[in-house]
Formats: C-alpha cells, structure tokens, sequence
C-alpha cells in the first residue's frame, strides 16, 4: 500500500479471490473527483475461435507488486489524475470471471480514460503474471509479445 | 556464490522445478548466469529460444551485463501475458 | 429494454435509487467478450472552486429514454463493441454518489475505451437531463453547451 | 388546437410551472409557437435568451420550422447538464 498523501490512496494487489469490480471502483472515489474510469478484464469463452475451457493465472508475486507501483508513479507523472487501483487475479479462473480491475479517478473525466487505458496496456506488456489457456483437449501458456517490451 | 533460479509459467513447466539453487563465479553478468542455466535445463533453450526469455535479478527487469552477486534472486520467464 | 439479439442485451434506465456500479458493470459481460469499459460519473465537492452541498437532477424522461436509445443504436454502429449499458440517477444526490454509469464490453478493450468515452460525451450533448447545484448560499441550474449541441 | 407544452430545470423554475396547456392555430411551426410562449411568458425570454432555448416536439429535438400539431407535447429547455 502506497500513499501519495493524506487523502489519496492508490493500491495494488494480487490476490486468489474473486474480485469486486464495483468495490474496487468505489474504492478510488475522492471527493475532489467527478469520474472514474474502469477496466475490468475477464476471461472470453474463444480465442481465435478456439474454445477455453478455463484459464490460470500465475504471478511472479513480489515482482509484479513492483511493477504494479512503478505502473502507478508512472501514470500519475503522465496523466492529471487523482487515485489509482489495480488488482490483478491468480489462480483459476472460469468464463466471465474477472482476472484484473484497474481503476482510475479524476477531477475530469478525460484524463482518466487515457490513463486507465495506458494502465492496461503497460501491465500486459511489463508486469509478471502469466496465463495458462485450458482447453477440452489441452492447454498452453500464453507468450506476451516480446517485441513490445524491448 | 549462491543464488536462486525462479521459473514461471512456461519455463517452470519446461524445468519442471519453480525454484533451483544454482553456484556461479563471482561477478557473472546475467547472460552468462542464463548460459549456465541453458546447459543445466538444454530443453530451455530448446523451447523457448533465448530471445524469447526474459531475466530479472531481484524483482527488476535485468540487461544481458547486469552482475550477479551472492544471494540475488534470479528469475527466468517468457513475455507476460497477465491483464 | 431493447435487445438486439438472443444474447445481446442494452439497456438504458434512469432511476431515483443509488447505483451500483458494479451491478451494472457485470450486466454487460457476455461470453464473447473480454473488457469492459465503465465510466461512473458522480458529485464532486468543488466545481471552479466553489463548494457544493449536493445536486439535484431532473430529467424530461420519456425523452431521455428515447435519446439514451439513439445513443446505443449510434454506438454500435460507429465500434466493434458487443453490449452496452447507461443507467441515469435523478433526484437528490449527495457529494461521491454516482450519478451515471455507462458501461462497455467488447471483444478487445480499445473499441470499449472509445466507445465509453463517446457515449457520456454525447450524453452530455443530447440526453435531456439537467443539474442543479445547491451551495450553502444559493443554487443554479448547470446549462450544457449550446453550442456543441448545435 | 391544444398542446401540452413543458418546462424542465431552469426554464421550469423561470416560468413557476413545469406544464402549461397552450392553444395554437393549425399549422403553427415551432419557432411561431416558441414566440407565443414568450408572450405568455415573457421572463423566460428575459432569463434565457432564445438562442440558448431548445425545444422539442413529441419528445424528439425540433427545428425552428417543425409544424405543431394538436394533441402534441412541446418542451422548451436550456441546454441539457446531465452526466
């Protein structure tokens, strides 16, 4: 848990449970504020057509907790935005069910959609959690796009 | 020197091991600790291809001349695809 | 309601109850997707520096129904999104309460982000419903931009 | 004929009512009934302005040459603030 000052209070987790959207997007509100903005992220039913029975997360945990906060530093440098939240899911998850919630508040509601958008990208591109495909007939781990990190 | 080898994802299933104490020289840049690890686990190499992984040494992203030293964390995995 | 398909399922709905924006959040998710998108727009204490004691909404309903409508069929149209859901608060509402949601789901999250984004944009152009802001010494009624709607 | 014409937020508190019935002569457009309405009311010409009004017939956005008909529901509001 980082606090930036006495009202704000970005956050970032990992955990095994099932996530919160509303709670999680709540939890950013200050009353400065007149927007939030949030990304919640689920597992699809199909990928390039193909089925998915279930997934499974994996997180290098100390590491993407790091990463989490720089992600955070980063965007309230980048962006005039006022709270962030990110909790990311590990484990197994079914259809529909929610692996990562990001969400940001602002005075303004324009600063928050590009910051909570750029938020996302950055994670999927730099924060250590991997997912595993399952399907009927087989699983595979995901491989991000190395491209985009270096 | 001593130091923890953490694989994740894809390279723990290659491994078949998420953690493995392995003894390097001192002052082993990163790449050469990941040669190292190449020849105890071949199939890494085999499956994934060097540019495919990625190496952090104590939670950070790490370059190829980044020094290794006694009691660091060094991790190994394929891009992240969290999110 | 208003329902394109067998599974597709938007909805518009303006209500004198809080909202809950998670609720509202999770009726957009369907198998199909991945992301959604969601915009929660609520009282903020200060406005150009003046301290609001609360809002109050009013909206020409049936009107703002039908609007929230056109605004939906526009939408998806205009991006590759699969559900969409605008629910409006009217009445009293206190400083941090919500008083709109509009939540996107989609495939892959950019259309999401840009369609969520239009949507309050226009809704703020076109709906028919008006705020009031009441200070310790005295209230205005908020004009919208004549222009932009013209 | 007879329509229902509508006031809502500030143009509501300007006029005292939020609805008022009005009798027009066929074949008025918007813009002639709007002129009549701010004869019977002349603050909210005063208060607002017309360029600042808009109006809309049976629920939908009306322009200036829109022709009223009986029976139909005219608002006139200043523009819309919500979200």
């Amino acid at each position: 848990m980082k606090t930036n000052d006495g009202q704000k209070n970005h956050f970032f987790e990992i955990t095994g449970e099932p996530l919160d959207v509303g709670e999680i997007a709540r939890r950013v509100v200050l009353p400065e504020c007149g927007a939030t903005v949030t990304l919640d992220g689920y597992v699809r039913k199909f990928t390039k057509g193909r089925e998915t029975d279930y997934l499974v997360y994996e997180a290098y945990e100390p590491m993407a907790l790091s990463e989490m906060e720089k992600l955070i530093d980063a965007a309230l440098e980048k962006f005039e935005i006022a709270n962030i939240g990110i909790v990311h899911r590990v484990g197994r998850l079914e259809i529909g069910e929610t692996s990562v919630v990001i969400a940001v508040s602002s005075p303004h509601r324009r600063a928050a959609f590009e910051a909570c958008e750029w938020l996302i990208k950055e994670l999927k591109r730099t924060v250590p959690i991997w997912k595993k495909e399952v399907y009927a007939d087989g699983e595979t781990w995901i491989e991000g796009d190395s491209a985009a990190f270096n | 020197m001593n130091v923890k080898v953490l694989f994740f994802g894809a390279t723990a299933d290659t491994v078949g091991k998420r953690e493995v104490e392995m003894s390097f020289d001192e002052e082993t840049a990163a790449s050469a600790a990941l040669s190292q690890i190449f020849e105890k686990f071949p199939e890494l190499q085999k499956n994934h291809g060097r540019k495919s992984l990625h190496f952090a040494v104590n939670q950070k992203y790490a370059d190829d001349d980044e020094i290794i030293n006694d009691g660091d964390e060094l991790a190994v995995f394929t891009a992240v695809s969290g999110g």
